[in-house]
Formats: structure tokens, sequence, C-alpha cells
């Protein structure tokens, strides 16, 4: 019942969109129920805590400590991102003023686009997990093209052709998962449930689950964004607006990287950590070292961002490759403080956007002494994102370069800070053009006369994102036991 | 019906996707193309309701006419309304051309058969003798998304990818339940109307493209 | 006690950092600052009651640091360092309460320095990985942002900011690397646990994690080749911050050092001491050069600090070779002297930043060919940059003198022991000693000759004035302890020997003071800095008074002779550069100075120069031949990068393509 | 070590040393510079000038650049003092002066150097050109001249496993055998060109030139006048006889004072007195001989100074 009503709030809101024609006050109430899902979400963690694994809607939903971990994240940031969502149909380029069904189509795929992804995360089986998945990306697709720009619906198309072969891969993987739990006396009805694939998992063919999950790793990598099937992801992220961008880079990434984790415990069972392990350490340091070498001569922040998205995702990668609890529960960690953190930095460049008038680097000069509420929005982000004190992400990249090196990847947790110094001296050196430099007169070209600094309820939910970011990376006593708990799930 | 008349329809309509998916990679005109599809979606669904009527299984059967509802009438129908304001428009000058493309799906086709001869092995089943060409219609689906520069043999590439996959189902798992089964098509409807939405608007934008025009977005 | 003192600490200075940022404009300043006096205060009360009984301060909590524990244990070693910062930071807040230049009266900057102050407090006493790598990593960013207070007036700020973001990410990175090798190779985080299970690693576990933290360490110390931030940041950041900077944080690398190689290593093989000797040789010369060649006050201070630090290195390094080698007494005396040299090098670099940026407010630059004159002007903030001077050249009688002539003794007494590595390395450290002394002293005669004597060389050097109480009094009470520690060394040093002490594995013999003076225990060698304060003064009232009584007469205030020259302008004076000339010549090789002449001719005939101007740039060499050339690399190779993903949907596909087909040869 | 030595002879000792730098500076100046005149073929003024020329300065008024600040007056003070705290403390004559246990001899070339310093600061003050020239050129020397120094020490310490004054002499007169040991004569050789550059005499710098582009020495006190200057000219002298007498005490030890009582100090003064004659004679006479090193070629000099000192505490390591 309770994971249910998790997972109809969303839509709830954005019928309350549809039926509000788009109007501020049911933009709010998509607002609300969203926060509703976070409450309900961290409900559902304490009832999980206590007495287990719950489940609905007569089996096809399941809740364990991961899912409802990934629930609170997908609330946390669906929160931010609609909140800040409230103005943003108004703010596409070409219609300047309210435009009610254009925001309404809006608000309504958002929703949708959020409910999708709770349902994948709550789906207790695999093929409805791919369905939630694969819908995902059609929603988002809309979404990514909003602004009918020729650049947004170029990226929309690239987006929606990569990924739908991409996720068809993972659809190959399933079968091929689904034939071996069938082999292995599976229930035809059930064969695709998480706990009867964890429970068979034991006798499944090797070969063929090494094929399946190579395919599943090539298949749903493409959503999480793992090279070389990441292409799409700089294009969209950085063509969407601001709040998608926020919502796809925040948690779409991590709720597909929540499918490969959930099959990688599986295949672990079939054929031991290693193969797994390899394979994750190979597509980790790729995106790494793509996302490091593209980083350098970046030219436009809102793909700067979009890169370094990539990059975190390697970094998660090579921590789920690692594999032990410790790790995993470094991996939850650092995908609910990259989600934060990232989210924010794309909604603070959507401000910044439609303030400076162009999304290129050297477009945007000396942010913090003109803007100083967007630029210290995104000086901070920048440096929660970049792994730095107070913020979790600090904590979660320690631990996962601990995790490593306790089970012999040390190597390629020095290759990942390699990797991880070069982003640094990128992002950094690009940060400083945006940043800093003395307050000239506002530049007339291209800022569309929008000098006010943003009002307070927008810049109140960043500020709050990056608290909480901060928090969690110094208090361990809300998160530890969800995410220990989380780590049992899928690690051994 | 006897086995060796199910194993040899079974093998006949398989056959057909492939045959098709090598023709789609041959043509150049859209509307030609667009028919191609349909024919393979129709014996897709013939694979299924083979399979449906030799297993004896309602659940297939039923996934079937949904095969066919969708890939053998609802998507070619639409396809063919979308393209049919640039009617006769043609794939003239692919990435790759025709005799090469040909060459490289033969390969596709034996790394097909190669690779997937564990997987038939696994199977084990005569139908399941016939997964390579599941793979093979699947690959050369994929090289139709690399090779060809018009919108619609684009979808037309990424249906294939979706047909081959799901051959590749229907004969080792016999399909998947139905409601999921029921979920993928939609998906795969939606993901089709989408695209087909997109390149609308594509071509209401800047007329009539071909997709490496798009290369506006890079670093 | 002392744990709950600590934990106050911490608390007050959250405070002063809360208190920063909401604090109405008015009090803000005053209020962040007073509390940060506070948190130092504090400090220095648990590391001084450390230091006396000895018991270390324990702070142990899992509800901080998620996935891992927070846990302090501030044992005497560190606490040693907990004090000096205390110290300096307490001057450089007074200093602070009148000082508000360079963007530090900011929200951002005022609620950001008490937490900066707060990370240096606690490093030392972190006692797991994590917690040290969250402080460290803390005390970083708040740094870095502070340079950047200034970034809207001054572009070098920016560029300052960059090098120093970048070097301390390459030390950190080298750090983590390090410290969490050695965590997961010994099975605990803790500090404790992995000291005592160090020893049974393999060596090249030991070795490698050394190396990594001496690197990581040597970055934040400013050592070369890591320093090339160190002569931009410092100067660029604001007065107090670059004092703390210079003073305060710069210590905590060589604090790693020691806590690492002789904590939880318990010491190791030769090489490894001669890697840090060579380092702190290197340092030594190169920044002693640096800071005699160039004409900037701050820059020159900062290179000095790059020079100190090599000093300090010495020592530790000195100290672990003699360890190494089972002479403990000699390396305590080692590593005493090393530390020594940080307390003092802390006193007098903090008082000398301190006034240096006072002369910045009061005359507007710290470009010594614009200042002059200064110390008639500035009658207490002068004379304070004097002392500091005179310490750091280890003139008597002020406090540098004690420590270098320690370094000396042990680097001399270590001599007859006859290794051979030892007999190879101490002449060469006393060799770099003694130029590195004679190079200082050369570098401050010119800072103070040229910045606060002779005729100021601009107008704003012509109207200075002295500047407002609180920052003469916090620059003053370090140039006081200047005196105070060179005169009466026994007050610290029996603390710094305690604090040595507590490195594993180290004892001396006997006490290191006697009475007023500084004693070798065994070896007939004794300083009596006291005596020596004394016959200065006395021989001086006397000469003073016969040359008094000789000659009543007044002195007569003239135009000055000059040899007989028309009249005493400014354009003929000495500048830095002309007096750093001789210096510039001999080294030329080293560091390959740019000069270019440009002359202007006569607009009636070019055979008449109208006027010639020779500029004399010396730039970084490590920066020249080294750190710029990586950076070309990196860019050239993203410039390279970028061309791969061209945009074209087909060629993405096409690598997915690829990866399938891969995924199907490899996996089927 | 103060075996048998009561406060009062050691006090009367220091005293004793005191006015002997005082009053043998200006003699020895005079001596050197009678010798050089007779080797020129000249007569010379007679041996105590100096003194009469101190006198003379004693008697004129002070004078002060308008803009100098009180470092300027106060730079003499410090350079006399520095000179007479290590005339005081050094065994010049006797093992034992008051305090000689605190004669160091790093510290003895710290006070040195703080009076170079202040002299530098004193000239620097003044604001002139050649004040500039003299404290900079000055300045480097000096800078250069102390690695040398300070290694040639430790290649003496080392054998007498001390840097404490009265212990080095003491031990060197225990071992004769150390006179002839490498150590000591490449140490000599630096300890020499170091004191030459310290002391501003040729071919380092010409105490006697009076063309200023070519000043080191002369150039920084050109400002003072009177008392002043008559201070800085005999602190000149005294920090040329302290340097003399060290030297001669740390190689040829043999005559200075062991154990108290008139006989001995004669003998000492006598002995002292002699190698200070010899001394200067011999750089008097070689100062006739060179010319003067241009400024460049000074830290070449230097520089092998520092390379001697370096091998003679490599050969301390290999001989024993």
């Amino acid at each position: 019942m309770l994971l249910m009503t998790i997972l109809v709030l969303p839509l709830l809101g954005g019928t309350a969109v549809a039926l509000g024609r788009g109007r501020t006050w049911s933009a709010w109430a998509a607002v609300a129920s969203n926060g509703g899902a976070l409450a309900l979400g961290i409900i559902a963690a304490v009832r999980v805590l206590r007495e287990g694994p719950l489940s609905g809607a007569r089996g096809t939903l399941r809740a364990d400590a991961l899912s409802v971990f990934m629930v609170i994240v997908i609330g946390a940031i669906s929160l931010l991102a609609s909140w800040l969502g409230v103005r943003t149909p108004a703010r596409a380029p070409e219609d300047g003023h309210r435009n009610p069904e254009r925001s309404a189509v809006y608000g309504v795929l958002v929703q949708a686009f959020v409910g999708f992804m709770i349902l994948a995360v709550l789906a207790a089986n695999v093929g409805v997990l791919w369905v939630a998945v694969e819908a995902t990306t059609i929603v988002t697709a809309f979404l990514v093209g909003f602004r009918r720009t020729r650049g947004s619906l170029e990226a929309s198309w690239k987006y929606i052709v990569i990924c739908s072969v991409g996720i068809a891969l993972a659809f190959l993987g399933t079968v091929f998962v689904y034939l071996a739990a069938l082999h292995a006396g599976g229930h035809s009805a059930h064969a695709l449930d998480w706990t009867s694939l964890m429970a068979h998992a034991r006798h499944f063919d090797p070969s063929l689950m090494r094929l399946a999950f190579g395919l599943l790793v090539l298949g749903y990598g493409t959503k999480v964004g793992l090279a070389p099937m990441h292409t799409w992801l700089p294009d969209a992220h950085s063509q969407a607006p601001a709040p998608v961008s926020a919502l796809m880079s925040g948690v779409l990434l991590t709720v597909a990287f929540y499918a490969i984790l959930r099959f990688k415990a599986v295949t672990d069972v079939a054929l031991g950590p290693g193969f797994a392990r390899t394979l994750l350490v190979i597509v980790g340091l790729l995106s790494l070292a793509l996302a490091a070498s593209l980083l350098i001569a970046q030219r436009d922040y809102k793909r700067m961002l979009a890169y370094s998205s990539i990059e975190h995702m390697g970094l998660i990668a090579l921590g789920a490759a690692a594999g032990i609890r410790l790790a995993i529960a470094a991996v939850l960690l650092h995908i609910l403080g990259h989600g934060l953190a990232k989210s924010v930095l794309f909604l603070t460049s959507g401000e910044i956007l439609t303030a400076e008038g162009t999304s290129r680097i050297d477009g945007v000069r000396s942010l913090v002494a003109r803007r100083p509420a967007l630029g210290g929005l995104f000086g901070v982000g920048l440096v929660a994102l970049l792994g730095l004190p107070p913020f979790s992400l600090f904590t979660s990249e320690l631990v996962m370069v601990r995790a490593e090196f306790e089970v012999g990847l040390g190597w390629a947790a020095v290759l990942a800070m390699v990797a991880m110094v070069v982003v640094f001296i990128a992002v950094v050196g690009h940060a400083r053009h945006m940043l800093l430099g003395p307050s000239g007169p506002p530049r007339p070209a291209g800022s569309s006369g929008v000098t006010a600094p943003p009002p307070r309820w927008v810049a109140a939910p960043l500020i709050g994102g990056l608290v909480v970011c901060g928090f969690i990376g110094v208090f361990a006593w809300p998160l530890s036991g969800l995410l220990a708990a989380a780590a049992r799930v899928v690690a051994t | 019906m006897s086995g060796s008349s199910y194993f040899s329809v079974l093998t006949l309509a398989a056959g057909t996707v492939l045959v098709c998916a090598v023709a789609i990679l041959w043509l150049a005109s859209i509307r030609a193309v667009i028919s191609m599809v349909a024919v393979q979606g129709a014996s897709l669904g013939l694979v299924a309701v083979v399979l449906g009527v030799h297993l004896h299984d309602a659940g297939l059967l039923a996934a079937a006419a949904v095969v066919v509802v969708v890939k053998a009438v609802v998507i070619p129908v639409l396809l063919g309304r979308a393209s049919g304001s640039d009617s006769g428009s043609r794939e003239s000058r692919p990435l790759v051309n025709v005799p090469a493309s040909l060459v490289a799906s033969a390969a596709l086709i034996v790394l097909a058969f190669v690779t997937g001869r564990g997987v038939a092995h696994f199977v084990g089943t005569r139908a399941g003798a016939l997964v390579p060409i599941g793979i093979a219609t699947m690959l050369i689906g994929f090289f139709v998304l690399v090779a060809r520069r018009r919108p619609t043999f684009q979808i037309v590439g990424l249906l294939m990818v979706d047909n081959g996959i799901a051959l590749t189902a229907f004969l080792c798992t016999a399909g998947f339940p139905f409601l999921i089964e029921l979920g993928v098509s939609f998906d795969v409807l939606l993901g089709v109307v989408v695209l087909m939405v997109l390149s609308q608007r594509l071509r209401l934008e800047f007329g009539d493209v071909d997709l490496d025009e798009l290369q506006e977005l890079h670093d | 006690m002392t744990a709950a003192l600590l934990v106050a600490t911490a608390l007050m200075g959250l405070a002063g950092t809360a208190a920063g940022a909401i604090a109405p404009v008015r009090f803000r300043i005053a209020l962040s600052s007073a509390l940060t006096i506070a948190a130092c205060a504090l400090g220095f009360v648990v590391g001084a009651e450390v230091l006396h009984s000895g018991h270390a301060a324990v702070v142990h909590t899992t509800t901080l640091m998620p996935l891992a524990s927070f846990s302090l244990a501030l044992d005497r070693f560190g606490a040693l360092f907990v004090v000096i910062t205390a110290v300096v930071g307490i001057c450089a807040m007074i200093f602070r309460f009148g000082y508000d230049g360079q963007g530090l009266a900011s929200r951002t900057a005022s609620s950001i320095l008490p937490l900066f102050v707060t990370s240096l407090l606690l490093v030392p006493a972190a006692s797991n990985v994590t917690t040290f790598l969250f402080l460290w990593e803390l005390m970083a960013i708040t740094s870095l942002l502070l340079v950047l207070t200034d970034h809207a007036r001054r572009s070098e700020v920016q560029v300052a900011g960059q090098w120093y973001a970048v070097m301390t990410q390459l030390g950190a990175a080298a750090l983590i690397l390090g410290l969490v090798l050695l965590a997961t190779r010994s099975g605990s985080q803790s500090f404790a646990v992995i000291a005592v299970r160090s020893a049974h690693l393999p060596a090249w576990v030991r070795s490698t994690a050394f190396v990594l933290a001496v690197v990581g360490f040597g970055s934040k110390a400013g050592a070369v080749p890591l320093h090339v931030w160190l002569p931009r940041a410092h100067p660029e950041a604001p007065g107090p911050v670059s004092a703390l900077m210079s003073a305060a944080m710069v210590n905590l690398g060589v604090y790693g050092i020691v806590r690492v190689g002789m904590g939880l290593l318990s010491g190791g093989p030769a090489w490894w001491w001669l890697l840090v000797m060579g380092l702190g040789a290197l340092s030594a010369m190169f920044g002693s050069l640096h800071s005699a060649t160039s004409k900037d006050l701050k820059r020159l201070l900062a290179y000095s600090t790059t020079d100190n630090v090599g000093l300090m290195l010495l020592g530790v390094g000195a100290s672990g070779l003699f360890a190494d080698t089972g002479h403990r007494a000699l390396a305590l005396l080692a590593l005493v002297a090393a530390l020594l040299h940080v307390v003092f090098h802390a006193v007098f670099k903090g008082s000398l930043f301190l006034s240096a940026s006072s002369v910045h407010q009061a005359a507007g630059s710290t470009d010594l060919d614009q200042l002059g004159g200064l110390l008639r002007r500035m009658p207490v903030s002068g004379p304070i940059f004097l002392v500091g001077g005179l310490a750091i050249a280890a003139l008597p009688p002020f406090c540098g003198f004690v420590s270098e002539w320690l370094l000396l003794q042990s680097m001399l007494h270590g001599l007859p022991s006859g290794d051979v590595a030892i007999a190879v390395a101490m002449p060469i450290g006393v060799g770099v000693l003694a130029l590195t002394g004679g190079l200082t002293a050369f570098t401050f005669t010119k800072a103070i000759g040229i910045g606060l004597l002779g005729l100021p060389r601009t107008q704003d050097a012509e109207r200075a004035g002295e500047v407002g109480r609180p920052m003469w009094i916090g620059a003053g009470l370090l140039a006081v302890l200047c005196l105070v520690f060179g005169v009466a060394p026994f007050l610290v040093i029996p603390s710094v020997v305690d604090a040595a002490g507590a490195v594993p594995g180290l004892h001396l013999a006997g006490a290191l003071t006697r009475g007023w003076n500084v004693a070798l225990p065994g070896v007939p060698g004794m300083l009596a800095p006291g005596l020596v304060a004394i016959g200065l003064v006395g021989f001086g009232g006397l000469v003073a008074l016969g040359r008094h009584l000789v000659q009543q007469r007044p002195v007569r205030l003239t135009e000055a002779w000059g040899c007989g020259r028309e009249l005493q302008t400014v354009r003929m004076e000495y500048t830095a550069t002309s007096f750093g000339e001789p210096l510039t010549r001999v080294f030329e090789d080293v560091l390959s100075p740019a000069r270019d002449v440009d002359v202007s001719h006569l607009a009636e005939s070019r055979y008449y120069t109208e006027a010639a101007v020779i500029h004399t740039t010396i730039d970084d060499a490590f920066e020249r031949r080294v750190y710029r050339p990586a950076d070309r690399m990196l860019v050239r190779w993203g410039a390279v990068a970028r061309r791969v993903p061209n945009g074209s949907v087909h060629r993405y596909l096409a690598f997915g393509l690829v990866a399938l087909i891969v995924v199907l040869v490899v996996l089927a | 070590m103060s075996t048998g030595w009561s406060i009062t002879s050691m006090s009367a000792i220091s005293l004793l040393q005191v006015v002997l730098v005082i009053v043998g500076g200006p003699l020895l100046l005079g001596f050197m510079r009678k010798v050089r005149c007779r080797m020129e073929g000249r007569v010379g003024p007679p041996v105590h000038q100096p003194l009469l020329d101190l006198r003379k300065m004693a008697g004129r008024e002070r004078t002060r650049p308008e803009h100098a600040s009180w470092v300027f007056p106060l730079a003499p003070v410090v350079l006399v003092a520095t000179t007479l705290v290590v005339a005081a403390v050094a065994p010049l004559l006797a093992t034992d002066p008051a305090f000689g246990w605190s004669a160091d001899l790093f510290a003895v070339v710290f006070l040195l150097l703080l009076g170079s310093v202040s002299l530098a600061l004193g000239a620097l003050d003044t604001g002139t050109a050649f004040g500039g020239m003299g404290a900079s050129r000055a300045m480097t020397i000096g800078a250069l001249a102390e690695p040398a120094l300070l290694v040639a020490i430790l290649a003496l310490s080392v054998p007498a496993h001390s840097s404490n004054l009265p212990t080095i002499i003491i031990r060197s007169l225990a071992h004769p055998a150390w006179l002839a040991t490498p150590e000591r004569v490449l140490a000599l050789v630096a300890f020499v060109i170091v004191i030459v550059a310290e002391s501003g005499r040729l071919p380092v710098d010409n105490p006697s030139t009076h063309l200023e582009l070519t000043m080191i020495h002369e150039a920084m006190m050109l400002e003072y006048a009177g008392p002043d200057l008559a201070l800085v000219k005999l602190a000149e002298s005294m920090r040329l006889v302290v340097l003399f007498t060290l030297l001669a005490d740390l190689f040829v030890p043999w005559g200075i004072a062991t154990s108290p009582g008139p006989w001995h100090l004669a003998v000492a003064l006598a002995s002292t007195a002699g190698k200070l004659v010899v001394l200067g004679a011999a750089l008097a006479v070689f100062e006739v001989t060179v010319a003067k090193l241009r400024l460049f070629r000074v830290p070449e000099l230097l520089a092998g100074a520092f390379v001697l000192a370096t091998l003679a505490v490599l050969s301390t390591l290999v001989v024993p």
C-alpha cells in the first residue's frame, strides 16, 4: 500500500498539473507531491529497517533497503527540480510569456518521468524494471527537445536513438538472464523477480550469464552514461531545460546504475565476483579517462557538468567493482551526494543561462562579483562536486578508494586518482574564468536584462540541497543504518 | 502440426525476418523499406504464432497478436504517413554504399552465427537453433543505424534491432510473461512515435535534413 | 578535561564561522575575530596542558564521518604545533581587528577565516586517516577561498588561486593514496594501530607510502619542486591569512612528514631521509636565492618561507638519518633543532608578514622600489619589521640565531659517527645552511634597507603613516617573542624537547638547557644567548656613552654628502633590483634572469638617448621548465580528444556497434 | 674547564683582550701601512698614525643626513659593540677569559655578521647611491664568504668534537700533530681568503682607494663624520685584529696562556703580538704584490675557498 502510494503520488501531481492547465498552483501541487514521495520514502526506509523488505501491488512492487534508498534520492532531487521547474516553461526562449498548455505538458511529463523512475526502483521484476527505464527514455525525449531549438531537437534525436538501442541491448541481456533462470528451474511467471533470481543464481549457466551481464552493462550503461555509449549525455544534458538536466544527471543515471547493481549481485552469485569486477573496472576507467580528456578543452559549462557526471559514474562503477559492503555503501552515499550537488549545479547553471544568455564558458565572466548569489552557488557546488570537504562526495570517494585498495584494485584507484586530478585541474581552470574577476558593467549583449538576483524561493532549495550534501558528509547517523542495510542487499 | 512442418515453417518465418533485414539494407526508396518493415513484423508475428501453437501457450499467442498489430500494421502505417509528405525521398547517398553494406551484413551474419552458437546450443530446442538469426537481424539493424542518413531509416534500423531481439526472445524463452511482452511492445511503439514526431519537427524546423547535418552539438 | 577543551576549541571556531556568516556588518569582524581568538586561546591551553602533562587529549565518535569514525588524539608532538598555531592565530586575529583590506571584511571571508584557523588547530590532533584527510582538505579549501578574497581587484589573485588549488590537490591525491595504502595494508584507520603494525609491512609498501606522504606534505610545506604555488599564493592572500599560511599552515607539512615517517612508520632506511634532506637542501638554496633577488616584499617573504622549510627538512632528514644509524640522542637533537626552527620561524615570519601588510596598507604597495623611508614614518611597525628581519637572518640576540646554531651543532656532532651517508650529507647540509644564512642576511638587509630606510620613492610612501593600534599590537607581540626567545630560549626548548621526545625511539641523555644557556648534553658545546645580549647592550651602551662624552655638540642635520653630488633625489637611490644585481650576476646560470633594456632616443638625433630603462625579471625555473610544459601537454591532449566526438550520431552509434561486437566476440 | 681560574683573573683577561684589540687594531693598520710604504720605497706615516687620526676625528662634529633615521647613528655603535663582545669572550690571549665557555665559533661568526649587517643598513639609510652600492657589494661578498667560513670552522671543529673555541685550542695544543694534518692546511687557506674578503683588504677591496666606483667598504662610511667615522674605522681595524688573532690561535695556538698568572699572560701577549706582526707583514706584502680583483671575480675566489673548506671537512672524515 505504502509503495503504491509512493508510486502514485507523483502521477497525482502530474494529473493536478494537467487539470490546472499548468497554472502556478498546479505546479506547486506537483512540487508538493514530490515532497510527499520523499517523505513517504523516508517512512518506508524506517519501516524497512525495522521490519524488513516491504512489498505491494500483489508482489509486483518490492522495496528493500536499496530500493527505498533510491526512492529517497529520487524524491529529494525531484523535489528540488520541480521546485525550480515551477517557472521553467516560461523560460523557454521562443515564448517569453507563460504558455499554459506547454507548461501543462511540461509538468505532466516531468511528473511521469519521476513516476517511472520510482517504478524502476520499486519493481520486483526485472522485466518491469526494463519497461520503466525505457519509458523514462521516451518521456524525457520530449523534455530534452522541449525548447524546440535546433540544438535541442538534435540532442533529443541522438538521445532517443542511442538510448533506445542501448536499452534494447539491455533487453537482450535480460532475455538471456531469463533463459538462464528458466533452465535453472525458475517458474516462468516469477523467474524474473529479484528474489528468485538471487535464489537460483547459483545454478545459472556461467557462459550465458557472462554474455548476459556484458550486454546488460553495455545496455544499462548507455543510460548510466558509461563509455562507450555515453555519447548522448553531453548533448542531452546541455540542451534540456535546467530542471530536466538536473533530474537526468542527478537521478536518471543512477537509477540505471541501480539496475546494474542488482544484476551485478546476481552475476556475482552465479560467477563469483571476478567477472563483474573486471567489466566494471574497464568501463569505469574508460569513462573516467574520457571525461577527464574532454573536460580539459571544454567550452560550455553545461557540457562541463555533463562530463563531470560521466566522471562520477565512472567512479561509482569503480566503487561497485570493488563490491564489498563498504564499497557499496560508499557508492550509494556517492549517488546521493552527486545527485544533490549535480542537480543544484544544473539548476544554478539554468539560472546563469537565463541571466547571461549564453552557456559558453568564455561568455560568462566574474560571476561572483556581478551576481554573488549565482556565482556563490555555482562555486560552492563545484567545490562539492570536486570532492572537497565538508561535502559528502569527499567521504564517499575516500571510502571507495579505501575499498578498492582492500580488494586489490589499488592500481585502478591510482589511475582514477590521476584522472580526478586532471578533472580538478580542468574544472578549476574553467571555474576561475567564469567566477572570478572584477565586476565590470553587466554586459548588455545577450544578457536578457535579468540582473536581479534570483528570488529567495528560488535560491532557498538550492542552498538547502548543498547544505544537505554537506550535512550528510559530516554526520553519519541519519544514513549509516540505511546505507549498511542497502549494501547488505547487493554485497555479499 | 507435425514436428518437421512446424520447424520448417518456423525456419521459414525466421528466415524471412533476416531476409527482410538484408533487403532493407539493399533498398533505397523509403516506401519499399516501409513495406519490408511490415513484412518483417508479420513474419515475426508468425514465428510467435507457430511457437505458441507448438507449445500450446495462450500468452504467447496473445503476444503474437500484439506483435502483429503493432509491428506489422500500426508502425508501418504511421511510418508511411509520416514519410508520406516527403514521398519518393530516397537514401540517395548512404554513408556506406549498398555493396559495401551487403558485404558488411554478410560479415555480421557470420559473426552472429559464430557467437550465437553457444546460446543456441544452450537452449537445446530446435527453435533455439535459430537464435543466431535473431542476433544477426539485430546486428544488421544496428548497422543500418550507423550507415543510413535519413531519419526514417534510423527509425527502421531501430525497429530491426527490436525485431531481432524479439525474435531471439521468442526462440530462446518463448517470449516473456504476457504483461511484460505487452509493456515492451508498447514501449517500442511509443519510441517509434516519438521518433516520428521528432523527425516531423526536424523537417518543420530545417526542411529536408540528413542526420549528419545535425552536428551542431559537440565539444 | 583536555578532551573537553579540544571539543570546545572546535565549537568556538565554528561559532566564529557562524558569527562571520550571520552577524550584522557592524559586529561581524569584531565578533568573528574575538571568537577565533577565543578558539586559539582554548587551543593554546589544550596544547600547553598536553605538552606539560604528556597525557593525550582523546576524542572519538562514530556519529561524525559516515562510513568511518572521527577521532582526535593530541599527543605532545601534535600539541607543539597546536600551540604554535594558536599563538600565531591570536596575533593574526588581533591584527585583523584593525585590518580589513584586500576584501577581508566580506561576509564570506569573515566566516571562512575562523574555519581555516579551526582546521589548522585540529589537524595535528587528528588520529585516524579519514579524520586527518578531512581536516587536511578542509584546511586546503578554506585557505584557497581566503587566498581568493581579493580576486575582484587583482588578476594575479586568480592566477595564484589556480596554482594553489592545483598544487594542493596534487598533494592531496598523493596523500590520500599513501595514507589509504598504509591503512588498508595494516588493516586499520587508526594512527595508533598503524604505528604498531606498520613494522611488519613489506618494504615497498612502507617506502611507497612514505614517498607519497613526502610528496603530499612537501607540496603543502612548499618544498622545491612542489613550491610553485607558494610565492604566488602567500603574497596575494590578505595579510593575516598570509601570516597564518606562512607561519602555521606550512609547519603542518613538516608535521606530516615527521608524523608519517617517524611516527606511523617509526623510521626507515637511510635513503628516505637522504631524500628529505635533499629536498630540504634544494628548497633552502632555491628559496633563499629567489628571495634574495625578488623585489616584492611579500614575494620575498614567501620565498624565504620555502627557504626556512628547507632548513626544517634538513633537520628532520638529519634526525631520521641519525635514528636509522642508531644515534638516538643525535636524532633527537636534530629533531629538536628542526622543531625549534619551526617555532621560531612561525614567530618571526608571522611578525614579518603582518608588518609587511601593515606597510602595504600604509604605503599602498609591497614593491620595494615603491617604498623607502618608512622607518621614520611608521615608528612602531618599522622596528617590528626590523626585528623580524634580524631574527630571520639568524642574527643575535634574536631567536633565529638559536635554532640555526642548534642545527649546525647537530650536524657537526653527527659527522664523526663514521657512517658514509652521514659523512657525505652533513658537510653539504652545513654548506647549505651557511649559504642560506648568508643569503638571508643579504635579503633582509635589502628588505629593510630599501624598504624602510633611505628616502621614500613614491608619493604614497612619502605620505605613509603608522597603522592602527590593533595591527601593530598583533605584529608587535610576535616581534617581542622574537627577542624574548632569542635572549631566553630556555623558555621554549624544554617543551620542544618533550614534543620531540613523543616521537618513538628518540631520547636525549640530559637536558638541553643549563640555566639561561643552551648546552649540548655530553659534549662541550654551549651557547649563552642571554650573555651575548647583555654583552651587546653593555658594550653598545659604553660605546654610545663614549661617543657622547667625546663630542657633546648636537648632531648636525645635513644634506647627504654623496661625494659632492649636487642634491639628493630619489632617482639616485639604490633600488631593490640594483641591490640584488651583483648576486643575480653571480648566480646567473641558476636564475637565468631576463633583462630587457629599452632606450628612448631624443627626437632630434638618435645618437643621444633621452631615457634608458632596464627591467630584470626572474621567473621560477621549475615553473618554466616543468609545470608550463606539462600544462601545454595537457592542453594539447585536450585539443586532440575534442575531435573524437564530432557530433555525428552515426559515429556515436558506430562506437556502440563496435562495443557490442566486442562484447559478443569476447563473451559469447 | 675553568681549572684554577679565578673570576677576577678571568675578567682581567677579558679586559686586557678588549684593550689589546682597541689599541692593537689601529697600530696593526699603521704597521701594515708602514710596511707597504717601505716596500714602495716611501717613508710613510708613523705606525701610530691611525690612533692620531681617530683622536682627530673624535673631535669633529657629528653630522647626519636629514632624512636618515635612527639606524644611521646606531649602526657604528652596534658594529663596535659586536666586535668588543667577541674580543671579550674569545680566547685571544688565554684559553679562559670570562665566559670563555660561551665562546662558540659559530656564535662568533654570527656576531660579526650582525656588525656587517648593521653597517650596511647604516649605509642604506643615507639613501645615497654610493651607500647602496657599498652595502650591496659588501653583503654579496659577505653572503658568499659565509659558507666557506662556516665549513672551514666545521673542519676545525670535527677533530675537536666541539665548536667551542677554548676547547678547540686546548685540544689542538694537546695534539701537536694536528698542525700538519691536511684538513688544517686546507682550512687555513680557506680562512685566510675569507678573512681577507671580510675585512675588505686587497685583492677583494682596496681600503686606501679614493675612486668611489671601486669602493666596497669605504663606500659605506662615506656619510659618516666625526666620532661616528672614528667608530667605523676603529671597528674595521678591531675586526682585523680579532680575526688575525683567532686565526693564529686556532692554527698555531702555542704561546696562548693556558693557566693563570701574569707570567703566562706576558708570554701570551708577546706571542700574540708576534703573530700579529707576522700576519700583518705578510698581508701587507701580499697587498703590495697583487692588484685588486674585478668585483665579479671575487665570487670565484670565495667559491674556491668553499671548495677547499669542504675538502678539509671530507679529509677529516677519511684521515682518522
